[in-house]
C-alpha cells in the first residue's frame, strides 16, 4: 500500500516538475507545479509530516500559486523562442542536471549511514503534528521563526517597492510609469491583489505614500 | 637618532605642504640638508672601531605579529645613509633651482622617497626592512609618472605605462620577499616567540631546506631592484620616462638598496644557501657586467648609457659581495657609495645637457669643452670615476672587489675584470661625444656650449668633491665598514672554509699569508659564530 | 501541553532587538508624512544604538536562545564591520536616485532588514538560524540593488543576483539537508558530535552536504567559480549599496564560514581545506586577471572583490586563531580601503556624466584633490602598498597561511598582488597622470552618461560633507592603521581567540 | 732631509704646477702659466738632483728608502699605503723624467705661444709629469698602477689635445683603451702576487718571492706574463704598439716628451723594477727579449717606408725601445736603462727638430714635401743632424755607446742570445738608413717653397691650417698653432732646449765608456747586486769590438742612405718598384691595426648590436611583454566567460558545484 | 519505503529544478524552477526528520517555505517592475551588465 502511495505521488511530483520546465506556456508551467505541490504534500504525509504537508498545500497551492497566476497573467506570459543564444548550454545543461543526480544520489546509496536504509525509528503518535511543530518553533527554533517574520515584512515591502503604483504628484518617474501603465482590462485589479498577498503572509502593510521631495 | 634622521625629511615634507608655493622649493633643500647634517653628526659620533649596532631604537610596533620598530646604523649601512643624505641635497637642490609643476607634491614625494629610502638602510627588523624596501617605490611611482616625459614619439612608453612597467617589476620581487620574510620568521620561531629581528633571527638560524627558496625569493627582490641581467626590463623606459633630479637619487640610491640587502640579510640569514648558490649569483653578476657594458657602449641615449653602465657597476658589486670574503664586501660597500656619487652627478650632467642641447641622444651633442670648459673638467672628472680609473675611490672599490673576487674564484674574476677595459671606452665615449669632437648642429652653437651656471655648479662642484675627496682617502669607509663586513661574513666562510682552502690551491702560501696578516686571517673571527 | 518557554537573554539579544524596533520605527516614519525625512537619521539612530549594545556585550560570550545564536567576539566584530558600512551607505545614499524611486523610508528598513540579517549571521550557531539570517540578508539586498528602477542595469543586476543567489541558496539548503540527517542536530555543535557519534568520518553524505554549503557560502562571498554574478550587480546596483553588499556581506558571510567550518565541521578538515585552498587560488586568480583592462570602476572593484575574497578564504583555510584574526583583520582594512573608494565614485557619479566609469576619475588629481587623495589611498591599500592597513592585513594574512603550511597559497597572494597592481595603478594614474594612449580612447562605458535615464548632475556633489567625509574618513583610518596598527590587531585577535581560544 | 723627503717633493711640485695653472685658467696669463709649469718642473729637477745627493751619502748596500703618508686603503688584510720607494733606480729615473721634461716644457713655452689652449696644454703637461714621477716613485704595485694609469690618461689627454680633430680624439681614445688593457695586465698579476705572497709592497714582494718561488713554476711565469702586458702596452711593444704612431696627433712636444722620451719607456723600468721576479722566471724573460727583439725589426722596417715625419720618427722610438725592452730582460739592466736614457736625449731632439720643421712648413708632415731646409734653418739642422748621429749610433754619439753595450752584454750571455745581438746588429742597420733617409731627405736640396720663402723673406710660411690626415680645416679656436708659426730659429726658449739636448745627444754617452768609466752601472748597482746576471760582465776588449761593429754598421747604414737619398734619388722608385709586396707590407703596417680590428673591435661591436637589436627586444622585453600578454589574455577569458546570460552563470555556477562534489566524493573514504 | 527513496527521489526533482534554470528563459519559470529545488530540499529534510526521529527537519522545512514564498514575492515583483520598464520578460535579452 505504502509502495504505491510512494510511487503515485512520486511520480506525480516528478511528473508536475517535468512539466514545469517542459511547459511552453508559463501559465501551464504554473498549473503543473500545482500537480507538483499536491504530491509532494501526499508524500510528506507518508512521512508523517500532516503539519508541513498542510501547510504545503495551504501556503503554496493556495496562495503563491495564485500570486503566480496573477502575475502571469498580468505581464501576459508568451512561449519563448527555442533558439538557444548561449553555446553549448543546450548541451550542458541536461548533463549537468544527471550528473548532479548522480552524484548526489552516490552520496546517499555508498553512504555508511546505516539509518538511511531504515523506515526510521518508530516515533511516537503526534510525531509532526501542529502540537509538536508548535512547541519546537517556540522553544527551540523561536529565533528563526521571528526573523522569518521580519523577512516576510521585508519581502512584502520590498514587493511594494517594486511593483507598487506609484501617486500622483511624485514627478519624474513616476509620471512616466503612470503613462507606462498597461491599457489592459485586469490592470486595474494587479496593484489591489499586491496589496492584500502579501497580508495573506506577513502583518498587512499600508502601501506607504510616496516622496522624493 | 636614527630617528631624526629618519623622520626629518617626511616633517619637512609634510610641513612643506603648508607654505607658499614659492618657498617649498629652497625648504625642502633645508629639510634635506639638515637630514645631512645629521647624517654627518652620526657619522662623526660613530664608532670606527667596533662592529656593533650603533644608534639603536627598538621598539615593539606590532606585538601581535611580532614586528618592531627598531634602527641602528653599523658599518654597514653608515655611508650609506651618508651617500642618501648627501644625493638628496643635490638632486632636491638643482629642482629647486628649476621651475617645477605642482612643485608641493612634487617635493613632497622627494621628501618621503628620502625617508622611505633612509629606513630602509636603517631598519634592523626585517619586516621593517622589506615595508620601507616596498614603501620607496610609492613615491617614485608618482615621480616617474606625473613629472615624467612621454617617449610616443620616439616609439617609446608613455611615462604612465613605464612606470607602471617598473613598479609591478619590481614589486614582483618585493612581494615574494614579503611572503619569504614571514616565512623566515615563523619557521625560525617555529612554535615558539615570533620575532622579526634580524639578530635575533640571526640566532635562531633556518633550515638548509627552507634557506634554498627563502634564499632566491630575497634575491629576485634584490635583483630585479639593481637591475641585474635579464631582470633589468623595466629599467631602459622607466629611465627615459624619470625626471632627471629623481632619476639621479634614484639610480643613485635605490639601487645600492638591492645590493645592500644582501649584506644585510642574505649573508647573515641564509648561509648555507648563500653558499650553495655563490656560483649561481655570481654568474648571474657577470653576466651583468658584460651585457652591461656592451649595451652601455652601444646605446646613443645618454640616459642609457649611464643606465646599463650601472647595471654593469651593481654587477661588480654583486659579484663582490658574493666573493663572500671581507676584501670583496668590503670593496662593494665603498664601490656602493662610489657609484652613487658618481651616478648622480651624471644624471644631472645629462639634465645640463639636455637644456644646452636640446637632445639626449649624443649624437647631437659635441665640443661643448670650447665654450664650457668648466663643465667639461667636471664631467671630466665624473667620466675617469665612472670608467674606475685607478687613483679614483672607484678604483679601489672595484680593486677590493676583484680581488676578493679573484681570491675566491679566480676564473670569474678573469671574466669581470674585462667589464674594465668596457667601461673605459663607454665612459670616455660619452664624454667625448658631448664635449670634444665637432658641434654635431653648428647653427645652435650659442646655445650648444653654454658655461655651467653658478648655482648649478653649487650642486655639482660639491659632489665632484666628495668624489676626490674619497678618491684621496678611500680608507676614511673601509676602516669603517671593515669590522662589521668582516663579521658578517666570518660566518659564511665559516661554513665554507674547506672549499676556501681549495680555491687557493697552495696551502703552503696560505700558511705563509697566516703569519703575514694575509687575508685569511678571520678564519679564526669569533668562532662560536661559525656554522657547522 | 506543558510548554517550557526557552529562556532569553534580554541584554545578549538586544542588538537585535534595537535593529528590529528600528526597522519597524524606520518603516513607519515612511508612513506618516511628518517623519518622511527623518528615515535616515532614524537609520543612524538605530545602527548606532546597535553598535553600543554590542559594544556593551563585548568580551563576555554566550550563548542565546537555546543554541540559536552566540554573541561572542568574533560576532560583535563582524557586527560592528556591517553596521560600519551600513552608516556609511546612509551616507552616501542622502540625495540617491535609488532610495528616492525606493522612498527613503522603504529604502532605509530594506537596509535595516539586511543589516539585522548579517547580524544574526554573525551569531548564528544553528543550521536554522543559518539559512534564515542568510536569507533575511539577502532577499532587501535582492531588492535594493533593483532600486534604481529607471536603470535597466539595476534591475538586470537585482533579477540575476536574484535568481543566481536563489539558486545559491537552495544548493546550501540542501546541503544543510544532508547534515541534518547525516547528524539528526541542526544545531552547529550537534552537527560535529553527530559525525563522530554516527562514525561518518569522510562519508560522502557528509561531504556533499559539506560541498553544497561550501558553495553555498562561496557564492554569498563571491569566491571563484561563484563569482559571475558579482562584477554584474556591482555594476548595475545603486553605488551606495554596490559599496554596503562589497563590504558588510563579505563580513557576514566569513564570518558564518568560519564558524560553520571550523567548528562545526572543524572534523572534516582534510577532506574541505584543500577544496577551500583551490577555491581561493582559483578567485585570486580569475579576480586578478578579469579586473585588468576594466574601464567601469565598480565593475573593476568587483573583479577585485572576489581576488580580496580568494585573499580571505585563506585566513578560513588554516584553520587556526591567527587565521581567524586575520581574517577579521583584513575584512576590517577591507572595509576601510572600500568605502573610501565606492565613497569617491559616487560623488563622481553625481557630479560628471561620465558614470563610474574610470574617465570620471580622471584629472581628479588636479580638480579635487580631497577627492583623489582618499580614492588613491584606497587602490594603494587594495594593492597592498605599505604604510597602509592593506599592508598589514596582508601581512597578518600571510603570516597566517605560512603558519598553516600554505605558503604555496600565502606566494600566490604575492602573485595575485602584482596583478592586481595594474589595475588599482591604473586609476590612480588617470587621476594623477596625464592620460595613457589606451584609455584615451577607451571603448565607451557599458552605462553611456549621456543616455536618458542618466541622473542629474550635481557638480558640487565632490564637496558634500555627507560624500567627501565618508571618503576623507575611510582613507585617513586606511593610514591610521597602516601606520599603528595596533588597536586593530587587537580587536581582530580578541574575535579570533573568540573562536579558539 | 732624507732622500725621501725630497722626493716627495720631486712629486709635490708638478703637482702643484699643474692645479695652480688649471685654476688659474682665466686669471693667469699665458706666459705666467707657461713660466710656472716649466719653472715647477725645473724645481722637480733640482729636488731629484738633492735626493741624488742625499742617497748618495749612504753606503751603497743600504741606498733604498720607504716612505709612506697614510694607509691609503688597508683593511681585510690587504695592506696599500700611500708609499714611495727611493733607491738608485727611482732616483735615475726620476732625474731623466724630471730633466728632459724640464727642457721640453721650456721647447713648449715658445712652440705653443700661439696656441688657444695653452694653458690646459701645460697644465696637462705637469700633471703628465707628476703622474710619470709617481709611476717611477710608487712603493707598492697598486701605486705604481695608479701612476701607471694616470700616465695613460696624461697622453690620452694631450694626444686628443686639439679635441675637435676627429683623428686626435679617436687616436686618443685608441691609446686609452689600449693603456687601459695594459692596466687591467698590472691589476691582475698585482691579485696573483697577492694571493703568493701576501702583499702588495715592493720590498716584502722582492724579499719574499726566492723563498716562495721555485724558478719558472707556472704562478711566478703568469706573474711576469701579466706585468709584461702592462708594459707592452705602455711601451708600444708587438701586437699592443698600434696606438704609438697616431698618437702623433698631439702636439709635437707632447710627442717628443710623452711618446718618446719618457712614459713610453715606462715598461723597461717596469721590467728593471721587478727584475726579481722576471729573473724567477726565465719563460717569461725570453718571450719580453724575443717580443723586443721583434718589435724592433719590425718597427725599424716600417719606419723605413714611412712618408710622415712624426710617424716615421715614433716608428724608430718603438725599434728603439725594443732595444730597451730586449736589453732589461736579458738581464743588461744597467745597459737599457743607459739607453733609455740616451735616448731621452736625442729622440726629445729628433721631435723637438721635426716641430719645427714641421712649423716651418705649415704643419705639413710629409717628407715627401720637405728639402732644401739645410740652408733654411740652420740651428734646426745642426741639432737635428746632432740627434740623428746619435740616433744611428754613429761614433762616439751617445746613442753609440748605450746601444752596442745592450749587444754586448747579449754576446756576452752567449746562445741564443749571440743570436739575438746579431739580430740587433741587423737592427742597428735599419736605424742608421732610415734615420739618414730623413736627414737626406730634408735637409740638403733645393729648398721646397716653404724653405725658400723663409730664406728669401725670412718670414715663416703658413696658410689655414689643415688636419694632415683628413685634410679637413681645423677651427684654431680650440687652440692649434695658429696663423703665427714658431720655429727654432727666431725663438730662444726652443733654441735653448734643444741646445741642450743636442750636446747631451752627443756627449751623453761619455759617462759610459767601455773600459774608462761606468758611472751609470755603478751608480744603479745596488739595485742590481742580486741579479744572477750579475757576473756577467762582457770584457772590455769585447765590448770595443762591438763598437767597433757596431760603428762600422751605423757608417755603413748612412753611406747606403746617402747613396739612395742623395747620390742616386731614382733607386728608391726603383727598388720600391722591384720589391713592391714587401713594400706594401711595411707601408700598411703589417696590417696590425686591421687585425686587432678584425679580432676585438669587430666582434665586440657584433655582440654590442646583437645584444641591442635581438637580445633586448626579444628575450628580455620579451619576458615582460611575454607575461603581460598571458595575464592580459587570461583576463580576456575570463571577460568572455563573464557573457552577461544569467543562464550562463547558473551553469557555471552549478558546473562548479559537481566539480566539487566530485572532488569530495573521490575524497570520501 | 526507506528513506533513501524519499532522498533520492528528492536528489531528482533538485537536478530537475536545476536544469529547468538552465535551459528556460522565461523569468517566471525560472521562479518556478527554484521552487522546485527549495522544495527538492523540503523533501530531503521532511525524509531525513523521519529518519532521525526528530522533528527539527520539519520545522525547517515550515520556514523554508516561508522563505521560499519571500523569493517568489520578490521575483514576481522585479518581472512586474521589468514588465512595467517595458523590458522584455526574457533573461537572455538582459544581458547589458557583461565583459
Amino acid at each position: 500500500m505504502e509502495e504505491v502511495l510512494f510511487f503515485g505521488s512520486a511520480l506525480g511530483a516528478l511528473g508536475g516538475a517535468v512539466g514545469v520546465i517542459a511547459m511552453r506556456n508559463p501559465f501551464y508551467s504554473v498549473l503543473a507545479l500545482i500537480v507538483h505541490l499536491f504530491s509532494l504534500a501526499a508524500l510528506f504525509l507518508l512521512l508523517t509530516a500532516a503539519f508541513v504537508a498542510a501547510a504545503q498545500v495551504v501556503v503554496y497551492a493556495g496562495a503563491v500559486m495564485v500570486l503566480y497566476v496573477f502575475v502571469v497573467a498580468y505581464v501576459g506570459g508568451g512561449g519563448e523562442s527555442a533558439w538557444e543564444p548561449i553555446p553549448a548550454q543546450r548541451f550542458l545543461a541536461p548533463l549537468l542536471g544527471i550528473a548532479l543526480f548522480v552524484e548526489l544520489a552516490i552520496a546517499v546509496l555508498s553512504s555508511s549511514l546505516l539509518a538511511l536504509g531504515t523506515d526510521g525509528p518508530d516515533v511516537p503518535a503526534g510525531f509532526g503534528d501542529p502540537a509538536a511543530i508548535g512547541r519546537l518553533l517556540l522553544e527551540k527554533f523561536l529565533l528563526p521563526f521571528e526573523a522569518s517574520s521580519i523577512l516576510l515584512l521585508l519581502a512584502a515591502v520590498g514587493a511594494i517597492v517594486l511593483a507598487g503604483r506609484r501617486r500622483e504628484g511624485v514627478g519624474g518617474p513616476s509620471e512616466r510609469f503612470a503613462e507606462e501603465e498597461p491599457s489592459s482590462p485586469e490592470a486595474p485589479a494587479i496593484p489591489r491583489s499586491f496589496d492584500e498577498v502579501p497580508s495573506e503572509e506577513g502583518p498587512p502593510t499600508p502601501s506607504p505614500t510616496r516622496g522624493s521631495a | 637618532m636614527s630617528n631624526s634622521i629618519l623622520w626629518t625629511p617626511l616633517v619637512f615634507g609634510l610641513l612643506g605642504l603648508f607654505l607658499p608655493t614659492r618657498a617649498v622649493g629652497w625648504w625642502a633643500v633645508l629639510g634635506t640638508v639638515v637630514t645631512l647634517g645629521l647624517a654627518i653628526a652620526t657619522a662623526l659620533g660613530f664608532d670606527s672601531g667596533s662592529s656593533a649596532l650603533q644608534y639603536a631604537v627598538d621598539e615593539p610596533w606590532i606585538s601581535g605579529l611580532g614586528v618592531d620598530y627598531s634602527l641602528g646604523i653599523d658599518g654597514l649601512n653608515l655611508f650609506l645613509i651618508l651617500l642618501t643624505a648627501v644625493l638628496w641635497v643635490g638632486g632636491v637642490a638643482f629642482a629647486a633651482f628649476r621651475e617645477q609643476e605642482r612643485p608641493k607634491s612634487f617635493y613632497f614625494l622627494m621628501l618621503v622617497a628620502e625617508t622611505a629610502t633612509l629606513g630602509a638602510f636603517l631598519a634592523q627588523d626585517l619586516l621593517l626592512f622589506v615595508l620601507f624596501f616596498d614603501l620607496m617605490l610609492v613615491p617614485f611611482y608618482f615621480l616617474f609618472g606625473a613629472w615624467g616625459h612621454d617617449r610616443t614619439a620616439e616609439g617609446g612608453l608613455t611615462a604612465s605605462a613605464a612606470t607602471l612597467k617598473m613598479i609591478v617589476y619590481t614589486l614582483i620581487g618585493s612581494l615574494l620577499m614579503l611572503v619569504a620574510a614571514i616565512a623566515t620568521a615563523v619557521i625560525a620561531a617555529d612554535g615558539g616567540h615570533l620575532t622579526f629581528s634580524i639578530s635575533a633571527l640571526q640566532q635562531q638560524g633556518l633550515g638548509e631546506g627552507s634557506q634554498r627558496w627563502i634564499f632566491w625569493f630575497f634575491a629576485a627582490a634584490f635583483l630585479v631592484k639593481m637591475p641585474a641581467f635579464l631582470l633589468h626590463g623595466w629599467m631602459p623606459d622607466a629611465y627615459r620616462a624619470a625626471p632627471l633630479p629623481a632619476l639621479a637619487v634614484f639610480s643613485g640610491v635605490l639601487a645600492k638598496v638591492g645590493a645592500y640587502g644582501f649584506l644585510r640579510v642574505v649573508l647573515p640569514l641564509f648561509p648555507d644557501a648563500t653558499v650553495e648558490f655563490q656560483e649561481v649569483v655570481l654568474v648571474i653578476a657577470l653576466a651583468s657586467i658584460l651585457y652591461g657594458s656592451v649595451m652601455a657602449f652601444t646605446q646613443t641615449n645618454v640616459r642609457l648609457i649611464a643606465g646599463y653602465s650601472s647595471v654593469a657597476q651593481l654587477g661588480f658589486i654583486t659579484a663582490g659581495i658574493f666573493a663572500l670574503r671581507a676584501d670583496g664586501s668590503d670593496g662593494a660597500i665603498l664601490q656602493m657609495v662610489n657609484h652613487g656619487l658618481v651616478v648622480a652627478p651624471v644624471f644631472i650632467i645629462v639634465a645640463l645637457l639636455l637644456e644646452r642641447t636640446g637632445t639626449e641622444d649624443i649624437r647631437g651633442m659635441g665640443g661643448m669643452a670650447l665654450r664650457a670648459p668648466v663643465l667639461a673638467a667636471l664631467f671630466l672628472v665624473v667620466a675617469l670615476a665612472t670608467l674606475a680609473m685607478p687613483g679614483s675611490a672607484n678604483f679601489v672599490g672595484e680593486f677590493y672587489i676583484l680581488n676578493g673576487l679573484f681570491q675566491a674564484k679566480i676564473v670569474f674574476a678573469f671574466v669581470a675584470i674585462s667589464g674594465v677595459a668596457m667601461s673605459a671606452y663607454y665612459a670616455l665615449r660619452l664624454y667625448q661625444g658631448a664635449m670634444h669632437n665637432r658641434p654635431a648642429s653648428q647653427q645652435n652653437q650659442g646655445l650648444l656650449s653654454r658655461e655651467i651656471g653658478v648655482r648649478d655648479g653649487l650642486v655639482l662642484v660639491p659632489l665632484v668633491l666628495c668624489i676626490l675627496g674619497l678618491a684621496l682617502y678611500p680608507q676614511l669607509i673601509l676602516e669603517r665598514t671593515a669590522p662589521t663586513v668582516e663579521r658578517t661574513v666570518a660566518r659564511i666562510r665559516g661554513g665554507e672554509t674547506p672549499e676556501a682552502r681549495l680555491a687557493t690551491n697552495r696551502p703552503r702560501h696560505e700558511i705563509e699569508l697566516e703569519n703575514h696578516g694575509g687575508p685569511v686571517h678571520y678564519y679564526d673571527w669569533e668562532p662560536t659564530l661559525i656554522k657547522p | 501541553m506543558n510548554f517550557n518557554e526557552p529562556h532569553i537573554d534580554y541584554a545578549g539579544i538586544s542588538p537585535i532587538i534595537a535593529l528590529t524596533v528600528g526597522l519597524c520605527v524606520v518603516l513607519l516614519s515612511a508612513v506618516f508624512n511628518p517623519f518622511r525625512r527623518w528615515a535616515p537619521a532614524l537609520t543612524m539612530v538605530t545602527l548606532g544604538a546597535t553598535a553600543g549594545l554590542l559594544i556593551w556585550q563585548w568580551d563576555d560570550p554566550k550563548t542565546l536562545i537555546t543554541g540559536a545564536l552566540r554573541l561572542d567576539d568574533l560576532a560583535i566584530s563582524i557586527s560592528l564591520i556591517a553596521i560600519l558600512t551600513a552608516t556609511f551607505c546612509v551616507l552616501l545614499s542622502i540625495r540617491e536616485r535609488a532610495s528616492e524611486e525606493a522612498g527613503s523610508g522603504e529604502y532605509h528598513s530594506l537596509l535595516l532588514g539586511s543589516v539585522l540579517g548579517m547580524v544574526l549571521l554573525a551569531q548564528a550557531t544553528n543550521l536554522v538560524t543559518f539559512f534564515v539570517a542568510l536569507e533575511t540578508l539577502s532577499i532587501p539586498l535582492y531588492i535594493l540593488c533593483a532600486t534604481n528602477l529607471r536603470r535597466e542595469g539595476s534591475l538586470e543586476s537585482g533579477l540575476k543576483y536574484l535568481i543566481v543567489g536563489s539558486i545559491g541558496s537552495a544548493t546550501l539548503l540542501y546541503g544543510m539537508a544532508f547534515l541534518y540527517g547525516g547528524t539528526g542536530s541542526t544545531g552547529f555543535a550537534g552537527i560535529a558530535d553527530g559525525i563522530a557519534k554516527n562514525g561518518l568520518d569522510g562519508d560522502p553524505l557528509i561531504l556533499i552536504g559539506i560541498a553544497m554549503a561550501a558553495v553555498g557560502l562561496a557564492f554569498k562571498t563571491s569566491i571563484a567559480p561563484f563569482h559571475q554574478w558579482t562584477p554584474d550587480v556591482y555594476q548595475g546596483a545603486p553605488t551606495p549599496i554596490t559599496g554596503f553588499m562589497a563590504v558588510a556581506t563579505k563580513a557576514a558571510a566569513f564570518a558564518v564560514f568560519l564558524r560553520f567550518f571550523d567548528v562545526a565541521l572543524g572534523s572534516q578538515l582534510d577532506s574541505w581545506q584543500p577544496a577551500l585552498a583551490a577555491l581561493a587560488a582559483i578567485s585570486i586568480v580569475v579576480g586578478n586577471v578579469g579586473a585588468l583592462g576594466q574601464n567601469s570602476l565598480k565593475r573593476l572593484l568587483g573583479y577585485s572583490g572576489i581576488a580580496q575574497a580568494g585573499y580571505m578564504l585563506g585566513g578560513v583555510v588554516v584553520v587556526s586563531e591567527t587565521g581567524a584574526s586575520s581574517l577579521v583583520f583584513y575584512l576590517a582594512a577591507y572595509a576601510l580601503m572600500n568605502l573610501a573608494a565606492f565613497a569617491v565614485i559616487v560623488a563622481r557619479e553625481r557630479e560628471t556624466v561620465f558614470g563610474d566609469d574610470i574617465r570620471a576619475v580622471r584629472g581628479l588629481g588636479a580638480e579635487r584633490p580631497l577627492l583623489a587623495w582618499p580614492l588613491t589611498i584606497s587602490m594603494l591599500a587594495l594593492a597592498g602598498l605599505p604604510a597602509t592597513a592593506g599592508f598589514i592585513g596582508k601581512l597578518y594574512l600571510i603570516e597566517a597561511l605560512v603558519e598553516g603550511d600554505y605558503t604555496w597559497l600565502a606566494v600566490l597572494i604575492a602573485v595575485g598582488t602584482m596583478i592586481s597592481l595594474a589595475y588599482y595603478l591604473r586609476v590612480v594614474a588617470a587621476m594623477w597622470m596625464r592620460p595613457e594612449g589606451e584609455a584615451a580612447t577607451g571603448a565607451t562605458p557599458v552605462i553611456a552618461g549621456a543616455s536618458p535615464e542618466a541622473d542629474p548632475v550635481d557638480p558640487e556633489a565632490g564637496r558634500r560633507w555627507y560624500l567627501a567625509g565618508p571618503a576623507l574618513l575611510a582613507a585617513a583610518a586606511t593610514i591610521f592603521f597602516g601606520v599603528i596598527p595596533q588597536p586593530l590587531v587587537d580587536f581582530a585577535s580578541h574575535a579570533g581567540a573568540a573562536l579558539f581560544g | 732631509m732624507s732622500a725621501t723627503a725630497w722626493a716627495w717633493l720631486v712629486l709635490l711640485f708638478p703637482l702643484l704646477g699643474s692645479i695652480a695653472i688649471a685654476l688659474g685658467f682665466r686669471a693667469l696669463p699665458q706666459k705666467a702659466a707657461g713660466a710656472i709649469g716649466t719653472i715647477s718642473i725645473g724645481l722637480a729637477f733640482a729636488c731629484g738632483i738633492a735626493a741624488l745627493i742625499s742617497l748618495l751619502g749612504d753606503e751603497p748596500e743600504a741606498r733604498h728608502h720607504a716612505s709612506s703618508l697614510y694607509d691609503y686603503a688597508s683593511v681585510a688584510g690587504l695592506e696599500i699605503k700611500l708609499g714611495i720607494f727611493v733607491d738608485p733606480l727611482s732616483i735615475f729615473m726620476v732625474l731623466v723624467v724630471t730633466g728632459v721634461s724640464a727642457l721640453i716644457h721650456l721647447y713648449s713655452y715658445g712652440y705653443m705661444q700661439s696656441d688657444e689652449g695653452y694653458h690646459r696644454f701645460f697644465s696637462y703637461l705637469n700633471f703628465f709629469v707628476f703622474s710619470m714621477l709617481l709611476l717611477v716613485l710608487a712603493g707598492n704595485f697598486v701605486l705604481l698602477i695608479v701612476g701607471w694609469a694616470f700616465v695613460g690618461f696624461a697622453s690620452y689627454a694631450l694626444i686628443s689635445f686639439w679635441y675637435r680633430r676627429e683623428t686626435a680624439t679617436r687616436a686618443g681614445m685608441k691609446a686609452f683603451v689600449i693603456n687601459v688593457v695594459g692596466d687591467i695586465g698590472l691589476v691582475l698579476a698585482a691579485f696573483l702576487i697577492f694571493r703568493e705572497l701576501g702583499s702588495f709592497d715592493y720590498g716584502e714582494v722582492f724579499e719574499r718571492a726566492p723563498e716562495v718561488f721555485t724558478t719558472n713554476e707556472w704562478t711566478i711565469v703568469a706573474i711576469c706574463l701579466l706585468l709584461l702586458l702592462g708594459a707592452f702596452a705602455k711601451s708600444a711593444q708587438l701586437p699592443l704598439h698600434t696606438w704609438l704612431p697616431d698618437a702623433m696627433e698631439g702636439p709635437t712636444p707632447v710627442s717628443s716628451l710623452i711618446h718618446a722620451a719618457t712614459m713610453v719607456t715606462a715598461g723597461v723600468y717596469l721590467i728593471a723594477r721587478t727584475h726579481v721576479l722576471f729573473e724567477l722566471a726565465p719563460t717569461a724573460a725570453d718571450v719580453a727579449a724575443f717580443t723586443g727583439l721583434a718589435t724592433l725589426l719590425v718597427a725599424g722596417t716600417m719606419a723605413l717606408v714611412m712618408t710622415d715625419l712624426k710617424r716615421a720618427i715614433a716608428y724608430s722610438t718603438m725599434s728603439q725601445i725594443g732595444y730597451m725592452i730586449m736589453g732589461v730582460s736579458i738581464g743588461a739592466y744597467s745597459a737599457g736603462l743607459f739607453h733609455l736614457m740616451t735616448h731621452a736625449f736625442f729622440k726629445a731632439l729628433l721631435f723637438m727638430a721635426a716641430g719645427s720643421i714641421i712649423a716651418a712648413m705649415a704643419n705639413e708632415q710629409n717628407i715627401d714635401r720637405m728639402s732644401g731646409f739645410g740652408r733654411a734653418m740652420r740651428f734646426t739642422s745642426m741639432t737635428m743632424l746632432a740627434g740623428a748621429l746619435a740616433l744611428a749610433a754613429f761614433p762616439g754619439t751617445s746613442g753609440f755607446f748605450s746601444k752596442d753595450e745592450i749587444l754586448a752584454f747579449a754576446g756576452a750571455r752567449g746562445g741564443i742570445y749571440a743570436a739575438m745581438m746579431v739580430l740587433g746588429y741587423a737592427g742597428a742597420l735599419l736605424t742608421a738608413v732610415y734615420t739618414f733617409r730623413l736627414v737626406f731627405r730634408i735637409l740638403p736640396g733645393r729648398p721646397c717653397p716653404e724653405a725658400r720663402e723663409l730664406i728669401d723673406t725670412g718670414h715663416v710660411a703658413h696658410e689655414a691650417p689643415r688636419n694632415p690626415a683628413t685634410g679637413e680645416p681645423e677651427d684654431t679656436d680650440v687652440g692649434f698653432p695658429g696663423p703665427e708659426h714658431h720655429i727654432a730659429e727666431g725663438n730662444w726658449p726652443m733654441r735653448a732646449a734643444m741646445a741642450v739636448l743636442a750636446v747631451l745627444a752627443i756627449v751623453g754617452g761619455w759617462v759610459q765608456v767601455p773600459g774608462l768609466d761606468h758611472v751609470i752601472t755603478t751608480f744603479l748597482d745596488p739595485v742590481f747586486e742580486g741579479s744572477a746576471f750579475a757576473h756577467v760582465h762582457p770584457s772590455a776588449g769585447t765590448e770595443w769590438l762591438g763598437l767597433g761593429v757596431g760603428g762600422l754598421i751605423s757608417v755603413a747604414g748612412i753611406g747606403i742612405a746617402y747613396l739612395f737619398y742623395v747620390a742616386q734619388p731614382q733607386r728608391p722608385a726603383i727598388l720600391r718598384q722591384q720589391l713592391r709586396p714587401l713594400h706594401t707590407l711595411f707601408v700598411d703596417k703589417w696590417y696590425f691595426d686591421e687585425l686587432i680590428d678584425l679580432l676585438v673591435v669587430r666582434p665586440a661591436l657584433a655582440v654590442g648590436r646583437f645584444a641591442n637589436r635581438v637580445f633586448e627586444r626579444f628575450v628580455v622585453d620579451g619576458l615582460v611583454t611575454g607575461t603581460e600578454g598571458t595575464v592580459r589574455g587570461a583576463g580576456g577569458v575570463v571577460r568572455a566567460v563573464q557573457n552577461g546570460f544569467v543562464r550562463s552563470y547558473a551553469l557555471l555556477l552549478i558546473a562548479g558545484f559537481a566539480g566539487l562534489a566530485l572532488y569530495f566524493l573521490l575524497s570520501s573514504s | 519505503m526507506t528513506s533513501e527513496w524519499f532522498v533520492v527521489l528528492s536528489a531528482l526533482l533538485f537536478a530537475a529544478g536545476a536544469v529547468g534554470i538552465l535551459i528556460r528563459r522565461s523569468p517566471m519559470v525560472i521562479l518556478l524552477c527554484l521552487e522546485l529545488m527549495l522544495n527538492a530540499g523540503n523533501l530531503a529534510l521532511v525524509a531525513f526528520s523521519r529518519m532521525v526521529g526528530n522533528g527539527q527537519g520539519q520545522v525547517f522545512a515550515v520556514i523554508v517555505m516561508v522563505v521560499a514564498a519571500c523569493e517568489v514575492v520578490v521575483g514576481l515583483g522585479l518581472i512586474v517592475a521589468i514588465f512595467r520598464r517595458r523590458l522584455p520578460l526574457n533573461v537572455d535579452d538582459l544581458r547589458e551588465l557583461r565583459g
